[in-house]
């Protein structure tokens, strides 16, 4: 997974990954920050060069960024606010080196620093009209991982976008409670849930939260039920859940860090430790179709950019606060 | 709340069915082992090992049903050398389960980073499952759940009615005595070992191709040790690890629905009722339940 | 040399040298098998376990835990108890820990941290003294409420920490606040984490060896762990005596926890351990329940966790890899007689391992 | 060694404890290999490696500690192994509880095939292990001491069934140490010592006195000297004792007796009359269900087993192995066991080594405890001497009343010897003695007074003096 560099740069930017403990395997969340970071590593303009490390706990954190800085790395790329403190304080003690994390907001970073983060609310929202717009039932369902900010948003926002499309809907969710190492990453408990939510009514599912959310997608497979992706465009990422994926709550993670890492080879590093992904940018947005363009009727699609119009302009709110 | 109005019992009963379904396989595979006296704690490590295994194989044949063989054959391999090193060197029975369950989580991870993490292997796709049309929101069940549900009355049968059953338990409660009265107690417990594996492989086969049709690092977690807790709670039985599982796994199953129906009570609370009852069920109902004589004694021939 | 020495010196030495070789060589061909360079692996994970900067002191913080664990789990052996609940009692133990390192701002270390460790004992203690309770009052298996009292004990901590009570109100992530700065544990080598709780490990293997060796209650512990027939008709009560270990045992994990909070983390974040408890099981094996051989095989595997990322990093080799060595060393150390056999061995090794009692390997029947 | 058994008789196996006939026996069954020699069964030279060999050939054994698998029915216990099945595999319930009607029919040993075998006497438990091995088609039947756990009526009831067998043609080997037995049913005897036969007679050549000088190598006491009693006061009172068993049976039922200073009190009766209940609830170890237990003045019926010992009573267990001593502790700490963490042996909680040795030093020496040293571990002590080191333990403390369950079990006729001696020296010296035995002839030759019980119920009390052999065998077998 370190593809060769172009052999016409003067310098190499080596850029280093921290995973959490979720580790490269959860397909979702720390895969589409390292596919970013791949992503910046193929542009060959960029020459960058990259390695990656999965933590195995929390006290690791600290010591893999490290290793990075003790190889003299340009740049390391943290993995969710599970970091945060730590990368704040690995980040003050190097000054020279740059870090980006993951779903982390700091108050006052110093300069090398910066939070990549994502208003998840507003791509739940635009997911919640679809599937408040898709739903025959009148009920919908969503399965999240822990109750974390970035899943917290993202339930906030389907639940309310949904309710802007359609007054009366239903909406069911559930958290997925925590047992060590099985937070998002417990698909059969995904499936189960969706499926209890089925049996309530619910006709199309979200699922949030990294291999827990992807089963809530296999169980709208099997009963033959609507499903929503998470993160990136599911279609393709999870091609078992094609059948009834109709689209996806996307944050661009891979963007965002490719976006960091350009901003450190290019030198133009933003000032405010801050960069914010939402409807502004195309930091998040839902996916296309697919299969279901055709069963999409026009007036939800023109709802769908309606809204992501009047988000970005600030006229809607997702209702999402804190 | 409006949690009973929707409760949807066909729902509920075939969700615990499923979830109970590892459970009451790999409980089997306890009850087989141990009424042999081979305690197993290896069957985390054997369900691990048999969902990467069933996925593999059905990923290189693109055959489920030849991934399930794979799983059953990947668990009994395993579950062969528990017996290699418990019965034949005599190894603590604990520590050579110990051993396979941190072996199965260093194989199976090894291989899952190497070939599968960033490969573009697809899922399976999973097993076909029988579509219960007759109840109400009709529900799926997978075919490895029923086959546990039959695989119930048969191991039952099998222990305590047939000739190997009998040596089984003879074996188990005191085995010289077994030895004087003809027995090869060294064969009456490998065979069941290895049965043993062949049941937890098939709760393997579950998590990979009954209810995922991917393979994830320790995506068993914990099962497998739930499983044995079932198999000391229902006696050493298979109908009684079968209510075991029942009981875990509805009581997870309740407090899912629970949250879902909105209660307003933290959820992390609520997750841990299946383990609280499972502590206050083992405490108070069937605390003295009592192993095999002979459970966890190595047998030596002198 | 005499038959006698010969002996203890093979079961001292030998074993534990073909055991780690041989642990080496089986991972060494899974990494063929996964198409890497096993040289080129176990070549980085003995320099990130060793002579990479700071990654010697970075092995002794692995080991800290590692030491606490395994004389946990060994002491709960010895009573022929098998806790396998030292996770959830580390969470305990570091919960409690966190409580006491957050309620005395400005007081001085000295008083802080003895105290926050005291805590993070008790939270242990409680968490395993419960299913000592219930094997001694109901003969529930320890197993079954050991392993379902760390799930408890994961939701538990989520809830304190993930917008409970406990949890930081100025932060977005699910984490405590920062215990007190004088409540954190000193640095031993300025410029690394290597803090006092290096000394405090160290000196809790020969307490714990005096205990079990030297005192009525180690005494107690090991007879109700030879034979709870013959330590009930001496007037010894079983019950009691499980309790106590149970809880002493739990005390155990519960200072890992806490120590790793003051001495490490300095709060508690989300997922604070992954596995710290059910490797100490490990290492107690490896160990033979005895504290004094608690130390190199801590030293084993912290060095081993520890080398794991660098060499991930260096190789891409899964760091899943040190669970395969860590299996292949417990089973030869596990199985002398297996060693004799592959080995083609004459001299009869003594020892192996022994956890299941002798007299009841199931479940006690208290009268 | 050489040994040859004939077909139609019965061959007297006798030895004293250790002698080597359980582990002779056993290389005939095939269940331990023997170093060097060979076996000759029905004129060949055979090989026995398993007992299935030996099953094979026709030979059955009925084991001194008896193979039977409690949580089973009678009849899967006899059919194990040579199952009856039908289809495949499967266990012929019916087919195979008839099979051993006809067989228990036939030789007159009656049990019922459907219980199971935990909820049977240990009686009926060896006609099960006697259907085991005549199902097997056994012609020569190998008994290990089977008469050890029997009334003397069903000692006679097994006579019956050994003489029919040999009426039969089959051979039997007796195995004893009960030498009017040997006399009375032996066609030949073989006499065996340290694992060598040292004779081999008949019962017409020989008599009791020359057989035990075979066995032992030297005339033995066959009473034990003492002196009348002089009982003084009541040391421990029973009243109205009534214990259940680990299944909730009454097993102690309304039991009163008395123990005075100065006196041995014997309980004679078969195993599993309620002794071991009666034992375990006066030492704490089960809580009676009704009746009161003192000691001296001091009410003990629920108190702990701590402070009963602490309130002075010496406890000798029946089984060594499971509560006598820790087999993996050293000597030493196996004589403190129940007062390791009192002054001397320990300050606080730290336990004090010095102290232990010098006292273990002393005990090894007053009650010649062979041993390398204090260090060596209980487990690897000669059964004599593990039993010696408990006796010591106990008598070490000098309780007030002493309970000595089966003191002198399995072993050697010199420790025997030994610890009666000393359980009257102690008397003499004013402690009280409740010996509890199921061997007849030590309660008859040690007791001052016997209790004899049947059924949980002290069904008569006799002084020494009036005490009958054949009364009380009649009353331990519940016929009177
Ligand atoms: N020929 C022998 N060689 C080595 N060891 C022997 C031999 N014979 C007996 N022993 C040992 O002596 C011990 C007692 O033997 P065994 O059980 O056969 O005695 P026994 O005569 O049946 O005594 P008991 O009357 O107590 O049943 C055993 O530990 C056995 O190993
Ligand atoms: N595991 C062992 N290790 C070392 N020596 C042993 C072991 N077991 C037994 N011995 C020794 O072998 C001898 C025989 O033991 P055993 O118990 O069979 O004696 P025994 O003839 O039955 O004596 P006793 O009549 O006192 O019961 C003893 O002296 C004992 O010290
Ligand atoms: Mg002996
Ligand atoms: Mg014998």
């Amino acid at each position: 997974s370190t593809p060769t560099t172009s052999t016409s740069c003067s310098k190499t930017f080596n850029v280093g990954l921290v995973t959490d403990v979720g580790k490269l395997s959860d397909k979702s969340f720390n895969a589409n920050a390292w596919q970013g970071v791949q992503d910046a590593v193929n542009d060959s303009s960029l020459c960058v060069k990259a390695k990656v490390i999965e933590s195995n706990q929390p006290t690791d954190y600290q010591k893999n960024m490290q290793l990075f800085i003790d190889q003299k790395y340009d740049m390391v790329v943290t993995v969710g606010f599970l970091l945060g403190d730590d990368t704040l304080a690995v980040a003050k003690a190097n000054p020279t080196v740059k870090f980006a994390i993951v779903d982390y907001a700091y108050d006052k970073p110093p300069a090398n620093l910066t939070g990549l983060v994502f208003r998840e609310d507003q791509a739940g929202f635009l997911a919640g009209i679809v599937a408040g717009k898709m739903t025959k039932s009148g009920t919908i369902g969503g399965v999240y991982g822990l109750d974390i900010p970035p899943v917290h948003k993202y339930r906030v926002g389907y639940e309310n976008g949904a309710k802007y499309a359609n007054a009366a809907i239903k909406t069911l969710g559930v958290y997925q409670p925590p047992s060590g190492a099985k937070s998002f990453n417990d698909p059969d408990w995904g499936k189960q849930q969706a499926t209890a939510m089925f049996g309530q009514g619910a006709d199309i599912v979200f699922g949030a939260g990294g291999n827990t959310g992807n089963g809530a997608l296999l169980a709208a497979v099997q009963a033959n039920k609507l499903c929503v992706g998470v993160d990136v465009d599911q279609y393709v990422s999870y091609p078992d859940a094609d059948k009834c994926l109709v689209t996806s709550a996307e944050k661009h993670i891979a963007f965002s860090v490719k976006t960091a890492i350009t901003d450190m080879v290019k030198n133009t590093w933003p000032s405010s430790g801050l960069l914010t992904f939402d409807a502004t940018n195309a930091g998040v947005g839902i996916s296309p179709f697919h299969t279901y363009d055709s069963q999409v009727p026009a007036d939800v699609k023109a709802m769908v950019a309606d809204a992501l119009k009047k988000l970005a302009d600030g006229s809607l709110k997702t209702g999402y606060t804190g | 709340m409006d949690f009973l109005g929707h409760l949807d019992i066909a729902g509920f009963v075939v969700a615990t069915l499923i979830a109970a379904t590892p459970l009451v396989l790999a409980g089997m595979g306890g009850v087989m082992s141990e009424r042999s006296g081979v305690v197993n704690i290896a069957l985390e490590g054997i369900m691990l090992t048999s969902a990467f295994a069933g996925y593999a194989a059905a990923v290189a044949t693109h055959n489920l049903w030849l991934g399930v063989l794979v799983a059953i054959i990947a668990g009994m391999l395993i579950a062969a050398l528990h017996a290699l090193l418990s019965i034949q060197f005599l190894v603590d029975q604990i520590v050579s389960g110990t051993v396979i369950n941190i072996l199965a989580v260093g194989i199976t991870g090894s291989f899952y980073r190497t070939y599968i993490q960033n490969s573009s292997l697809g899922g399976t796709g999973v097993l076909p499952a029988l579509h219960l049309t007759f109840l109400p929101n009709a529900p799926f069940i997978g075919v490895i759940t029923l086959a546990a549900l039959a695989l119930i009355p048969i191991v039952h049968f099998v222990l305590f009615n047939t000739v190997f059953g009998l040596r089984t338990r003879a074996c188990g409660e005191h085995p010289l005595a077994a030895e004087t009265a003809g027995i090869n107690v060294y064969l009456v417990r490998y065979s069941n070992v290895i049965l043993s594996g062949a049941l937890a492989g098939l709760g393997g086969a579950y998590f990979t191709l009954q209810q995922i049709g991917n393979f994830l690092p320790n995506m068993t977690g914990g099962r497998g040790f739930i499983a044995l807790a079932a198999m000391i709670f229902g006696r050493w039985t298979p109908v009684g690890a079968f209510g075991a599982s029942l009981l875990f796994a509805g009581a997870d199953a309740f407090s899912g629905r629970l949250q879902i129906s909105g209660v307003n009570f933290p959820y992390q609370i609520l997750g841990m009722l299946p383990y609280v009852l499972t502590i206050i069920v083992v405490a108070g109902a069937v605390g003295r339940a009592v192993a095999p004589a002979a459970d966890g004694k190595p047998y030596k021939k002198s | 040399m005499s038959r006698a020495l010969r002996q203890r010196l093979f079961a001292a030495v030998f074993i534990p040298v073909i055991s780690v070789a041989s642990g080496f060589v089986v991972a060494g061909l899974a990494v063929v098998v996964t198409g890497s360079d096993p040289i080129a692996a176990f070549t980085a994970l003995f320099q990130g376990a060793f002579t990479n900067p700071r990654a010697f002191p970075e092995t002794l913080v692995a080991m800290i835990p590692y030491i606490f664990l395994g004389l946990a789990v060994a002491l709960g052996f010895r009573a022929g108890l098998f806790n396998i609940g030292a996770e959830g009692q580390f969470y305990l133990g570091a919960i409690f820990g966190v409580l006491a390192g957050n309620s005395l701002h400005g007081v001085p270390g000295i008083v802080q941290i003895p105290l926050a460790l005291a805590f993070g004992m008790l939270g242990g203690f409680i968490w395993a003294a419960v299913p000592g309770l219930l094997k001694a009052r109901f003969g529930a298996h320890e197993v079954i409420t050991t392993i379902m009292l760390n799930y408890i004990a994961f939701q538990l901590t989520d809830f304190l920490i993930n917008k409970g009570p406990m949890s930081d109100k100025h932060s977005t992530a699910p984490r405590t606040p920062f215990i007190d700065p004088g409540a954190q544990l000193p640095i031993i080598i300025s410029g690394t984490r290597l803090h006092l709780g290096l000394i405090l490990a160290l000196l809790a293997v020969p307490i714990v060896w005096f205990l079990v060796q030297r005192t009525t209650i180690g005494f107690r512990i090991r007879m109700v762990g030879f034979s709870q027939g013959a330590a009930r008709a001496a007037g010894i009560s079983v019950a009691w005596t499980l309790v106590i270990t149970m809880g002493i045992s739990g005390a155990l994990a519960g200072l890992a926890g806490a120590d790793e909070i003051l001495g490490v983390s300095h709060y508690m974040p989300s997922s604070f351990s992954v596995g710290y408890g059910f490797d100490s099981i490990a290492v107690a094996l490896l160990a033979r329940s005895n504290p004094w051989a608690i130390l190199p095989s801590a030293f084993l595997f912290g060095a081993m966790r520890n080398g794991a990322a660098f060499m991930q990093f260096q190789t891409q080799v899964s760091s899943d890899l040190i669970s395969i060595v860590q299996a292949i060393v417990i089973m030869f150390v596990a199985a002398p007689v297996m060693v004799r056999w592959i080995f083609r061995l004459r001299e009869v090794p003594v020892g192996g391992i022994q956890i299941t009692q002798r007299e009841t390997a199931g479940v006690t029947r208290e009268t | 060694m050489d040994l040859t058994v004939e077909w139609g008789q019965v061959h007297a196996l006798l030895g004293e404890n250790g002698a080597g006939k359980s582990t002779l026996m056993n290389v005939v069954y095939g269940l331990v290999r023997a170093d060097s020699g060979e076996i000759v069964f029905d004129g060949k030279a055979v090989r026995i490696g398993s007992p299935q060999d030996a099953i094979k050939l026709g030979i059955g054994m009925v084991h001194q500690h008896f193979m039977l698998i409690p949580p089973l029915t009678v009849a899967e216990n006899i059919i194990l192994g040579h199952e009856i099945a039908t289809g495949p595999g499967v266990v012929d319930v019916r087919h195979a509880q008839q099979e051993v009607a006809v067989l228990s029919k036939k030789y007159g040993l009656e049990v019922d095939p459907a219980v199971k075998v935990q909820d049977l006497s240990v009686g009926i438990q060896q006609r099960v292990e006697i259907l085991k091995a005549l199902y097997r088609g056994a012609r020569l039947l190998i008994l290990d001491e089977p008469t050890a756990v029997l009334t003397p009526q069903e000692v006679r009831g097994l006579f019956d069934v050994i003489h029919a067998l040999v009426k039969d043609g089959a051979a039997v080997i007796f195995i004893t140490h009960k030498l009017a037995e040997v006399i009375e049913v032996a066609d030949k005897i073989t006499v065996m010592r340290r694992g060598k036969v040292v004779a081999t007679t008949t019962p017409k050549e020989s008599n009791q006195a020359e057989l035990a000088r075979l066995m032992v190598g030297r005339s033995v006491l066959l009473r034990v000297d003492k002196t009348e009693a002089k009982p003084g006061q009541v040391l421990l009172t029973l009243k109205d004792l009534t214990v259940q068993d680990d299944r909730h049976q009454v097993a102690v039922d309304n039991v009163s007796l008395e123990v005075r200073a100065g006196e041995i009190l014997g309980i004679a009766g078969v195993e599993g009359n309620g002794q071991n209940e009666l034992v375990e609830a006066i030492v704490g170890l089960r809580m009676p269900r009704a009746g009161q237990i003192k000691l001296g003045e001091r009410d003990i019926t629920h108190a702990s087993t701590h402070s009963t010992l602490e309130a002075g009573l010496g406890f000798i267990p029946a089984d060594r192995h499971r509560m006598g001593i820790v087999l993996e502790l050293p000597v030493a700490d196996n004589l403190v066991l129940s007062r390791f963490d009192r002054p001397p042996f320990a300050r606080f909680i730290v336990r004090a080594f010095d102290a232990v040795r010098e006292y273990a030093i002393k005990l090894i020496k007053t009650f010649d405890i062979r041993t390398e040293g204090p260090e060596q571990l209980a487990g690897s002590l000669s059964g004599g001497n593990q039993q010696k080191l408990v006796v010591a333990r106990e008598i070490g403390t000098q309780p007030k009343v002493l309970l000595a369950s089966q003191p002198t079990r399995g072993v050697d006729v010199g420790s025997i010897e030994f610890i009666h001696r000393r359980l009257v020296e102690e008397r003499d010296n004013g402690m009280g003695v409740l010996l509890v035995s199921s061997e007849l002839d030590e309660v008859l030759s040690l007791a001052d007074r016997v209790a004899v019980v049947y059924r949980g119920r002290v069904v008569a009390v006799f002084d020494q003096k009036e005490a009958d052999r054949d009364r009380i065998g009649l009353l331990m077998a519940g016929a009177a």
